[in-house]
C-alpha cells in the first residue's frame, strides 16, 4: 500500500471519507516490545561503553577488579557521579548550571572550617549543613534565571567567578586538611560496606532518589515537559519558574553534598578547590545521554556517564596506556555520544515519516 | 527585468536625508561599555600611582591580545546564536604542534604555517559538526574542548619546547617605538579590522545579525545559514591557532597546557561587551571595551596589588549585572504594566455586569 | 446575546465574557468579546481569519489577561492570572496549536501534573497508559500511549490534545479548531464525544470554519467579526448564508479593489510537483500582470508548495520553470537571483528580523547589491530605504527605528518592500493581510493590485475569502494537498471556493 | 620612608634601605609550603631593612599566569623581585625587561632560566636533596624492588632536577641495583590529581614498593591515599613534606621517614640577597657574599646559586618538634 492512495496527507479533513487506521501501524504494549525499549534506552550506548572498558582493562590487567581496584573505581567516581545527577536535573529543564566546581569548592572549604572550628560537630548535621549551604548557592542561580529571565549559561557563568572569589576571600591561604577532621568522617571514604565505600552508597542512594523523583513524581515530570518545550509547558499552567528554580536549588544541594564528601576524601581543602570542573560535569551528563537542550535524558544516564569518564582515567593507566590519551578519548567519548543521539532520533524521525507515509 | 516597477538608479540617486542613527549609537548597550571603559581608565590614572604611563599600555595590551583575538570570532558566533567552546584549546593544540615541529627541526616559518593550518582543520572540523551536521554547538565544542586539549597532549605530551628563535621571541614582546605598544599590535589590530569590517560593512556581516535573530528569516531572504556558521567556525580555528603562536611566542614555551581555561575568559569579555547569548545582537567595538575593560580592571588591580581573587568576583558581577539589569528593567515595567491593566479591568467589570 | 427570548429559562449559564478587549501594541486582537456559554449546550464561535476568536479562547484559557471586560464563571467574577488558575475554574482548552511535549510519551501528555498514582505515591506508568488507551478508545483511535510525542502527524497530536482536555473532567470544554486536522471518522468520533459530554452537563465551545460541522453539532452560533462581537443565534433558527453575511460583514467588491492589468506571457511554471506526505502533482501557472489566489483551508498544504517553489523545503518529484528555464530546486539563492520573492505568512519569524532597524530589513534582500569591494556603502543602503519605505508609505519613526516598534500593517509594508527592492518578477505572497487592521488592509491590497499593474506576476495565499475573491484573477482551491479547483474570477465565489476547500466530490 | 617597627627595633645592619622594596612572586598563592617561605621571607624582607614587602601572585600554577605579576611589578618600580618560576622559560622575557627597567631578580625555590635572574636561593645541594630521598626509599623498602616517583609539574625546574640526579644516582651506584624505577608521573601540585596519579601507580604496577614525591602536595595526597587503602604499610612513601601536614600519616605508620629542609630560611635568605643586590654588596657572581641575619654568611656559588642548608629527616620521633 503505497501512495495509491488519493491524497498524501496524513490528515485527512473530509467528513465521511475517513481514512483507514489500522491497529497494525500503532504498536501496542507487548512482550516483544521489552527487548525494543530496552534497545531504545538511551542510556544503552554509555552503559555498553562503560561495561566494554571495564572488561578490556580487567583482562589485561586483573588487579583491576581487586577489591582495592573496585573500591577505587567506586570512589573517584562517587563525587562526579553527584554533580553530574545534579546538572542532569538542570539540563533536562533546558537550562545548565556552570557553577557547580565554585559551589563544591566553597562546600568543601566550609565543611574544613567547621571541622576547624567545632571537631565535635556529629558529621550528619555536618552533611546537612553542607547540602543546605549548597542549596542555598543554587537558589540564587535559580531566582537569578527566573526572575531576571536571562540563560543560565550566563548567569552561571558569572556566578562561577563570583563564588570562586568568594571562597578565595573566605579562605584566603588557608587550607584544611584530612587531619584536622575527625577520623570517623575521613572513614567514610575509606569503609566499605559488601565492597562499597560508605560514601559511594551515599551518592548511590541519592542519585536513585533523584531518579525515582525525576522518573515517578508530578514535579519531576513537570521538569522533563518544560525542558521539552517551555512554550507549551506554560500554555499548559505548569509552574515554571517554580520548577526551575527548584531545579537549579536542587542541583546546589547535590553540588553540596559532594562538597562535603570531596572534604572526606581528599587531603586538602582550600580556595581552588573544584576549579576548572564544570565542563567535565556538564560532558559526563552529556556523555550519559542527557540531551543538552533539554526534555530527555535521565539522572542514572548522567551517573553512569560520569562513572565512564572518571573510569577511563583509571582504566588507561593500568592499561599503562599512554596517559596523554586519555583527554583525547574523553572528547571523542562525548561527540560519539551526540552524534549516536543524532543518528539515533534521525533514524526513528525516518521511520516515523514512512509509517505515517504508509498510513496516507 | 525589464518589466519591474521601480528603475534602481534613479532611486540611488536620490539625496540621502535620513539620520545616522547617531543617537541610537550614543545611547546603545555597547555605547555604555565603552564609557565604562572610558570612566575606569580615568579613575585608574588618577587614583593608581603609575598607571597611566607607556608601561601600562604595552604590559597591558599584551596580556589582552589573546582574548582579544578569540574574541573577534566569538563575537560573530555569538551573534548568530551559537558558541565555540573549544577555542583555547585549538590554541593549546596548536603550541603543542609548534613545539614539536620546531623541536624537530623544521624551519620556523613552515612551523608557523603549519601550525596555522592546524588551528584551521580544528575549526574545519567543529564547522563541519555544527553546519553540515547539524549538532548543538555547545554540546560539539564541549566535546572538541577535551579533543583538542587531549590531542595536544599526546602531541607533546608533559615536554615544553623553549627554544624558539630569540629574534622572534623578542619581537612578540617588542614594542613600537617609545609608545609603549606592542609591535604584534599591528597584527592584531589587522585581525580585529578584519573583523569588525565583515560583521558591519560587509553583506556576510548583515546575514549574521539577521541568523541570530531567526534563522527562518534569514533563510527566506537568501541567506546561506550552514555555510556561513561554517566559515566562522573555520575563522574561529585559525585565530584561535594565531593566539596560540602568540601565546608560544611571547611566553617562549610551547606547552600542552598554554591557554588552558581561556574560553570562558573570552565568553565572559564578549558578554560584557554586549553580545546577546541568544544572539543577533553585539557590536565588535563593544567587544573591544569589552576585553579592555577587563584587561584594564585585572592590570590595575595587578599593580594595586591587590589580589586576583578581587578581580575573578568582579568579573562575575559584572557579566551578571550586565545581563540581569535590562532585563529586571523590562521585567518591572511588564509588571507595572499588568498590574495597571488589572486595575482597570477590575474597574469596568462592575458597571457592565450591571449592565 | 442575553437578548434571545428563546433561551430564557434555559440551563445556567456556566460561563459568560462580556465585553473583553485586548490589544498587542498597536493590533487590537479584540474590541468586544462577548460570548456565554450555558451548561450542557455546544456553543459555535465563527467568525473569519483573524476576527479575535482564538484571542479570545486565550482570554477565557488565563493565558491572556483582557485589557477590560467581565468575566464570570458560573455568575461569579473571576480574573485568571494563569492557565493553572482556569483550569482550577473548571476550564479545559485545546488550542488552535498542538502544544505537546515532544519528549514525553503520549501518555504522559495527556496526564502531565496530574498523572495516576500507584504504590508510594509514584507514577504509574501501567495506570496512565491504561486511562490513555480507554481515552483513545472512546474517541475510536488507535495510538500507541508509550511512544512519545515527537513525530505525529497533526491530526494524531491533535487527537491527543481531544483526550487530554475531555480527561480533565471540566466543567467548560473549550475547542478552537480542533478538527481542522482530523478526518471524517474522528471528526464523527469526537462529535459522539462532545454529544455525550453535553448530555452529561457539559459546557462547551466549538470553533471551526466548516459549516457543516457547525450546524450538525452545535445548539447556539456567536459570530465575530473584526475582534467584535456580531450576534448569537439559536442553530435551527439560522441559515448559513446569514452566518457567511455576517461573518464577512461588507461588500467584498468595495473592499477589495483589483485593477484591470495586462496580463502577459507565463512567468512561474510548476508541473507535477510532489513531497511525500506533504503535496502531490500540484501543476500551476502564473503569468505577468496576473495575480493567482492559492484558497483552501488551513493545513491544505498552501504554504508548503509555496516553500518548494522558492526552494526553502526541497520536493521529491516535478519541476519549477521560471521564464522558461528549470529553477534549481532546494535553493532560495537562486530563486532570489531568479527574480523571485517571497512574502511569508509568519511575518514575525519569518518575514523580517524583528530586532533589526527598518532600514536594515528593507535591505537584507539587496545586501550584494550595495557592497562595493565588497563593502556595503551605508549611505546608498539608507537612501534606497528610505526610498523603498517612501513608496510604501511605511509609517516609522525613523528607518533606524526597530520594525517591532510598527504596527503590523506597517511591518506588512516593510516586508513587501524589501522583495520590491529586488525588483522581482514573480512574488509570492503567503497571507497577505494576516493580522493588519482593517484600514491597512486595504492599503495592501491597493499595493499588491499595483504591482500585478506594473506587470509582476502575483501567487497569493489567502484563507481570507472575501480577499481572494476581491483580488484574484483566477483562483486555486487546494484541498488536503492536491488542487481541487481553478476557478476563474467569474466562477469563484465564496459557495463555489468553499465547496471545492471542503468537499471531496468536488475534486474527482 | 622607613622600616616597620621591628626592623627597626632588630637594629637591621642595613637600615638605611630608604624605600627600597621588595615583592615574591611565588608559584602559587595559597599553598602551604609556599605559606611558610613567604612567611621567611616577609621576616627577612623586615630584617633586611625593605621598606614594602609585598607577595602577589596567581591563583593557579601554569606556565605564563606570573608573567602579568612581574610585568605589573616592573612598572611598580620594585626594587627586587623575588620569584619561584613555574616554567623557566615563560618568565623569562618579562624578568629581563623589568632587568632593564632596574629591578634586581632573585629566583627561589625554583629556578629560571640562569640568564634571566641575578641569583638563585636553592635549599640545598640540588643533589643532596636527590641522595637523601634515594637513601631513605631504598632503606625502607630493604633494598630492592620497584620503585616510582610522583612529582609536581612536568616542568617543574627543582623537581626535575632532583629527578635526573635521583635517576643517575639509581644507575651507577651498585648498592640501588636491585631497585627500579618504573614510572615519573605528575600531580601538578595539585590534591586531587596527585592523589588520582598515586591510586593509579599502584594500580597499574601491582610490584610497586615504594614512591617517591619530592613535593609537598604530592607526597601529603599520597600519603592520604595510602592510608585509605590495602597499601598502607606495604607500600613505602618519602619524598619532601612539610611536617605540619605529615604528622598524622607519620604517626600512623603511612609514612616513616621523609625530609625537608626548613622552608622559611629559603625566603629569609632570599629577602637578604636581594637587599645584598639592591645595595650593590653582590652582583651575583660566584664568591660573592652577603650576611643573611641570623643565619650568618652565605656565598654566591656557581651559576649565581646561594645554598640556604642541609634538609632534616623527620621521623615518629623528632616531628613533635617542629612547626612548619
Ligand atoms: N506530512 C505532514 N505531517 C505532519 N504535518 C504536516 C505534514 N505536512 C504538513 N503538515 C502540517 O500541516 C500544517 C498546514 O500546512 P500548510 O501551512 O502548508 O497549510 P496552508 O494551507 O498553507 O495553511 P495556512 O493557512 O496555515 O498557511 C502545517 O502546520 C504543516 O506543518
Ligand atoms: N500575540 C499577538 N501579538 C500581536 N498580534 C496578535 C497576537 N495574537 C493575535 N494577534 C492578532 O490578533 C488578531 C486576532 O487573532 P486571532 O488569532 O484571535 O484570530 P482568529 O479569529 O483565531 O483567527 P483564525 O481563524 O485564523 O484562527 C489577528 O489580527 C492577530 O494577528
Ligand atoms: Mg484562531
Ligand atoms: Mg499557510
Amino acid at each position: 500500500m503505497d501512495n495509491t492512495n488519493t491524497d498524501t496527507r496524513p490528515a485527512g479533513a473530509q467528513p465521511g471519507a475517513g481514512r483507514p487506521r489500522t491497529a497494525a501501524t500503532r504498536k501496542g504494549a507487548g512482550g516483544k516490545d521489552a527487548l525494543a525499549s530496552l534497545l531504545k534506552l538511551r542510556e544503552l550506548p554509555v552503559i555498553t561503553a562503560l561495561v566494554l572498558l571495564v572488561a578490556i582493562t580487567y583482562l589485561n590487567n586483573p588487579l583491576f577488579l581487586s577489591p582495592q581496584g573496585v573500591k577505587d573505581l567506586l570512589l573517584n567516581a562517587t563525587i562526579m557521579m553527584i554533580l553530574a545527577a545534579g546538572q542532569a536535573v538542570v539540563i533536562i529543564t533546558r537550562n545548565v548550571d556552570l557553577s557547580v566546581g565554585s559551589i563544591l569548592g566553597l562546600v568543601a572549604f566550609g565543611t574544613g572550617s567547621i571541622f576547624a572550628a567545632a571537631p565535635g560537630m556529629p558529621i550528619a548535621l555536618v552533611l546537612l549543613i553542607g547540602i543546605a549551604f549548597g542549596a542555598v548557592l543554587g537558589s540564587v542561580n535559580g531566582l537569578l534565571v527566573t526572575l531576571a529571565k536571562v540563560p543560565a549559561l550566563v548567569i552561571t557563568l558569572g556566578t562561577l567567578y563570583v563564588y570562586r572569589g568568594l571562597n578565595n576571600v573566605w579562605a584566603g591561604g588557608t587550607q584544611y586538611f584530612a587531619g584536622d577532621r575527625p577520623a570517623e568522617f575521613g572513614a567514610l571514604s575509606v569503609d566499605t560496606f559488601l565492597g562499597i565505600p560508605l560514601i559511594t552508597l551515599l551518592a548511590i542512594a541519592v542519585v536513585a532518589a533523584v531518579a525515582i523523583y525525576m522518573a515517578g513524581t508530578r514535579p519531576g515530570r513537570d521538569l522533563y515537559a518544560i525542558g521539552s518545550e517551555p512554550d507549551a509547558a506554560k500554555l499548559f499552567g505548569l509552574p515554571v519558574s517554580k520548577r526551575v528554580f527548584l531545579a537549579f536549588l536542587a542541583n546546589g544541594a547535590l553540588a553540596g553534598l559532594a562538597g562535603v564528601l570531596y572534604a572526606s576524601r581528599f587531603n586538602s581543602v582550600g580556595a581552588t578547590t573544584g576549579t576548572g570542573m564544570e565542563l567535565d560535569v556538564v560532558a559526563a551528563a552529556v556523555v550519559g545521554g542527557v540531551a543538552i537542550f533539554g526534555g530527555s535524558g535521565s539522572v542514572v544516564g548522567a551517573a553512569i556517564g560520569a562513572m565512564l569518564l572518571t573510569t577511563i582515567t583509571s582504566s588507561l593507566t593500568a592499561l599503562r596506556v599512554d596517559k596523554f590519551w586519555q583527554q583525547a578519548i574523553v572528547g571523542v567519548l562525548i561527540l560519539a555520544a551526540i552524534v549516536i543521539d543524532r543518528v539515533a532520533s534521525l533514524r526513528s524521525a525516518k521511520k516515523l515519516r514512512i509509517s505515517e507515509a504508509r498510513n496516507v | 527585468m525589464s518589466k519591474t516597477a521601480v528603475d534602481s538608479t534613479t532611486t540611488l540617486a536620490s539625496e540621502p536625508k535620513g539620520r545616522t542613527g547617531a543617537a541610537r549609537i550614543l545611547l546603545g548597550r555597547d555605547a555604555v561599555m565603552i564609557y565604562l571603559l572610558a570612566a575606569f581608565l580615568v579613575f585608574a590614572a588618577v587614583s593608581i600611582p603609575r598607571f597611566a604611563s607607556p608601561l601600562t599600555a604595552g604590559f597591558l595590551l599584551l596580556d589582552v591580545i589573546p582574548v582579544l583575538l578569540i574574541a573577534m570570532p566569538m563575537t560573530l558566533i555569538i551573534i548568530t546564536g551559537e558558541i565555540d567552546l573549544s577555542v583555547a584549546s585549538i590554541a593549546g593544540l596548536t603550541s603543542a604542534c609548534m613545539g614539536v615541529l620546531w623541536a624537530g627541526g623544521m624551519d620556523i616559518g613552515l612551523v608557523l604555517l603549519l601550525s596555522l593550518l592546524v588551528g584551521t582543520a580544528a575549526g574545519v572540523f567543529n564547522g563541519f559538526l555544527i553546519a553540515v551536521v547539524g549538532l548543538p554547538s555547545l554540546a560539539v565544542t564541549i566535546g572538541t574542548l577535551a579533543l583538542f586539549r587531549g590531542l595536544a597532549l599526546v602531541v607533546i605530551g608533559d615536554n615544553a619546547v623553549a627554544n624558539f628563535p630569540a629574534q622572534l621571541t623578542s619581537f612578540f614582546t617588542s614594542k613600537l617605538g617609545a609608545t609603549g605598544i606592542p609591535t604584534v599590535m599591528v597584527g592584531v589590530v589587522a585581525v580585529v579590522l578584519f573583523f569588525g569590517i565583515l560583521l558591519h560593512f560587509t553583506p556576510f556581516g548583515r546575514g549574521l545579525y539577521a541568523m541570530g535573530f531567526s534563522q527562518e528569516a534569514a533563510t527566506f531572504v537568501g541567506i546561506d545559514v550552514a555555510r556561513s556558521k561554517f566559515w566562522l567556525y573555520v575563522a574561529s580555528g585559525l585565530v584561535s591557532a594565531m593566539a596560540g603562536i602568540f601565546w608560544t611566542l611571547r611566553y617562549s614555551s610551547a606547552r600542552s597546557d598554554n591557554a588552558s581555561g581561556l574560553e570562558l575568559a573570552v565568553i565572559a569579555a564578549v558578554l560584557l561587551g554586549g553580545v546577546s547569548i541568544f544572539g543577533g545582537k553585539g557590536s565588535v567595538p563593544g567587544v573591544i571595551a569589552g576585553v579592555l575593560l577587563i584587561g584594564t580592571l585585572n592590570y590595575a588591580l595587578r599593580l594595586g596589588r591587590v589580589s586576583d581573587v578581587v578581580l575573578i568576583t568582579v568579573t562575575g558581577l559584572l557579566l551578571i549585572v550586565s545581563v540581569v539589569a535590562p532585563s529586571m528593567g523590562a521585567a518591572i515595567r511588564q509588571w507595572r504594566h499588568t498590574r495597571r491593566v488589572r486595575r482597570n479591568f477590575n474597574h469596568s467589570a462592575s458597571p457592565v455586569a450591571s449592565a | 446575546m442575553q437578548t434571545d427570548p428563546d433561551l430564557q429559562g434555559q440551563p445556567p449559564v456556566a460561563l459568560s465574557l462580556a465585553h473583553a478587549a485586548k490589544t498587542f501594541g498597536p493590533v487590537v486582537a479584540l474590541a468586544d468579546g462577548t460570548i456565554e456559554i450555558r451548561e450542557g449546550e455546544i456553543h459555535a464561535l465563527m467568525g473569519e481569519n483573524g476576527a479575535g476568536k482564538s484571542t479570545l479562547v486565550k482570554i477565557l484559557a488565563g493565558l491572556h489577561q483582557p485589557d477590560s471586560g467581565d468575566f464570570r464563571i458560573a455568575g461569579e467574577p473571576v480574573s485568571f492570572r494563569n492557565v493553572a488558575e482556569s483550569k482550577a475554574a473548571g476550564v479545559s482548552v485545546i488550542y488552535q496549536e498542538p502544544t505537546l511535549f515532544p519528549d514525553l510519551t503520549v501518555a504522559e501528555n495527556i496526564f502531565v501534573g496530574r498523572q495516576p498514582k500507584g504504590r508510594l505515591g509514584l507514577i504509574s506508568q501501567g495506570e496512565m497508559r491504561r486511562q490513555a488507551a480507554a481515552l483513545f478508545g472512546q474517541l475510536g483511535v488507535a495510538i500507541d500511549p508509550g511512544r512519545v510525542a515527537e513525530g505525529l502527524s497533526i491530526a494524531d497530536q491533535q487527537i491527543i490534545e481531544i483526550a487530554k482536555a475531555i480527561s480533565l473532567d471540566a466543567k467548560v470544554l473549550i475547542m478552537d479548531e480542533p478538527t481542522a486536522a482530523l478526518s471524517g471518522v474522528e471528526v464523527d468520533r469526537l462529535f459522539a464525544v462532545a454529544r455525550g459530554l453535553r448530555d452529561q452537563g457539559t459546557g462547551i465551545m466549538f470553533i471551526s470554519h466548516r459549516f457543516e460541522e457547525v450546524f450538525a453539532l452545535c445548539d447556539r452560533i456567536t459570530v465575530m467579526r473584526d475582534g467584535k462581537y456580531v450576534s448569537t443565534h439559536v442553530t435551527e433558527d439560522v441559515s448559513v448564508d446569514r452566518i457567511v453575511r455576517e461573518m464577512v460583514g461588507r461588500d467584498i467588491a468595495e473592499l477589495f479593489p483589483k485593477e484591470a492589468a495586462e496580463i502577459g506571457a507565463p512567468v512561474l511554471s510548476v508541473r507535477g510537483l510532489s513531497r511525500a506526505g506533504v503535496f502531490r502533482d500540484i501543476n500551476l501557472e502564473v503569468r505577468a500582470g496576473e495575480i493567482v489566489a492559492l484558497a483552501g483551508l488551513v493545513g491544505a498544504g498552501r504554504t508548503e508548495v509555496a516553500r518548494a517553489v522558492f526552494g526553502i523545503d526541497p520536493y521529491d518529484s516535478g519541476e519549477v520553470l521560471f521564464g522558461g528555464k528549470p529553477l534549481k530546486g532546494g535553493s532560495p539563492q537562486a530563486a532570489i537571483a531568479a527574480g523571485m520573492g517571497f512574502v511569508p505568512e509568519d511575518r514575525r519569524k519569518q518575514g523580517l528580523v524583528m530586532d533589526l532597524s527598518v532600514a536594515r530589513n528593507v535591505t537584507l534582500t539587496l545586501r550584494k547589491r550595495f557592497a562595493r569591494a565588497g563593502l556595503i556603502n551605508g549611505r546608498a543602503e539608507l537612501r534606497a530605504a528610505e526610498e523603498w519605505s517612501r513608496r510604501l508609505q511605511v509609517k516609522a519613526g525613523s528607518p533606524e527605528h526597530a520594525v517591532s516598534t510598527l504596527s503590523g500593517g506597517n511591518q506588512q509594508k516593510v516586508v513587501l518592500a524589501k522583495w520590491l527592492a529586488t525588483e522581482p518578477r514573480f512574488l509570492i505572497i503567503d497571507e497577505p493581510t494576516r493580522g493588519i487592521d482593517v484600514g491597512t488592509k486595504s492599503e495592501v491590497h491597493r499595493l499588491i493590485s499595483d504591482l500585478a499593474g506594473r506587470g509582476i506576476a502575483i501567487l497569493m495565499i489567502s484563507s481570507e475569502l472575501p480577499e481572494v475573491l476581491g483580488m484574484a484573477d483566477r483562483v486555486l482551491v487546494m484541498r488536503e494537498g492536491r488542487i481541487s479547483a481553478e476557478l476563474s474570477r467569474e466562477e469563484a465565489s465564496p459557495e463555489s471556493v468553499m465547496h471545492a476547500a471542503t468537499v471531496a466530490a468536488a475534486t474527482n | 620612608a622607613c622600616g616597620s617597627q621591628e626592623s627597626s627595633a632588630e637594629g637591621s645592619p642595613a637600615a638605611g634601605g630608604g624605600d627600597q622594596s621588595i615583592t615574591f612572586i611565588p608559584k602559587q598563592l595559597n599553598n602551604p609550603y609556599t605559606d611558610v617561605v613567604l612567611g621567611g621571607g616577609k621576616a627577612g624582607a623586615e630584617e633586611a631593612g625593605f621598606a614594602s614587602n609585598q607577595v602577589v601572585g596567581p591563583l593557579e600554577a601554569s606556565a605564563s599566569s606570573q608573567v602579568s605579576f612581574i610585568n605589573a611589578e616592573t612598572q611598580a618600580g620594585t626594587n627586587v623581585i623575588a620569584v619561584a618560576a613555574n616554567d623557566p622559560d615563560a618568565v623569562c622575557p618579562a624578568l629581563q625587561e623589568a632587568r632593564t627597567a632596574g629591578a634586581k631578580i632573585v629566583a627561589f625555590d625554583s629556578d629560571t632560566n640562569p640568564d634571566c635572574r641575578d641569583v638563585f636561593i636553592n635549599q640545598v645541594v640540588a643533589k643532596d636533596v636527590a641522595l637523601i630521598q634515594v637513601e631513605l626509599i631504598a632503606e625502607q623498602i630493604g633494598g630492592k624492588g620497584q620503585i616510582a616517583i610522583l612529582s609536581a609539574t612536568a616542568n617543574a625546574t627543582n623537581q626535575n632536577e632532583w629527578i635526573k640526579f635521583m635517576e643517575e644516582e639509581l644507575k651507577s651506584n651498585p648498592e640501588y641495583k636491585d631497585i627500579e624505577l618504573v614510572a615519573k608521573v605528575y600531580g601538578d601540585d595539585d590534591d586531587t590529581k596527585s592523589f588520582q596519579e598515586a591510586q593509579g601507580l599502584l594500580q597499574a604496577y601491582p610490584d610497586l614498593k615504594g614512591i617517591i614525591s619530592p613535593t609537598t602536595v604530592g607526597i601529603a595526597a599520597t600519603a592520604r591515599y595510602l592510608s585509605q587503602s590495602e597499601y598502607k604499610g606495604k607500600v613505602a612513601l618519602t619524598g619532601l613534606g612539610l611536617p605540619n601536614e605529615m604528622r598524622d600519616f607519620v604517626k600512623d605508620g603511612t609514612v616513616t621517614e621523609f625530609a625537608l629542609w626548613d622552608p622559611a630560611q629559603l625566603g629569609y635568605v632570599a629577602a637578604f640577597a636581594g637587599k645584598a643586590l639592591v645595595d650593590g654588596t653582590i652582583t651575583g657572581a660566584s664568591g660573592d657574599k652577603f650576611t643573611a641575619g641570623e643565619l650568618g654568611e652565605r656565598t654566591v656559588g656557581e651559576e649565581g646559586t646561594i645554598i640556604v642548608g642541609p634538609p632534616t629527616v623527620f621521623n615518629k620521633d623528632n616531628i613533635d618538634d617542629y612547626d612548619f
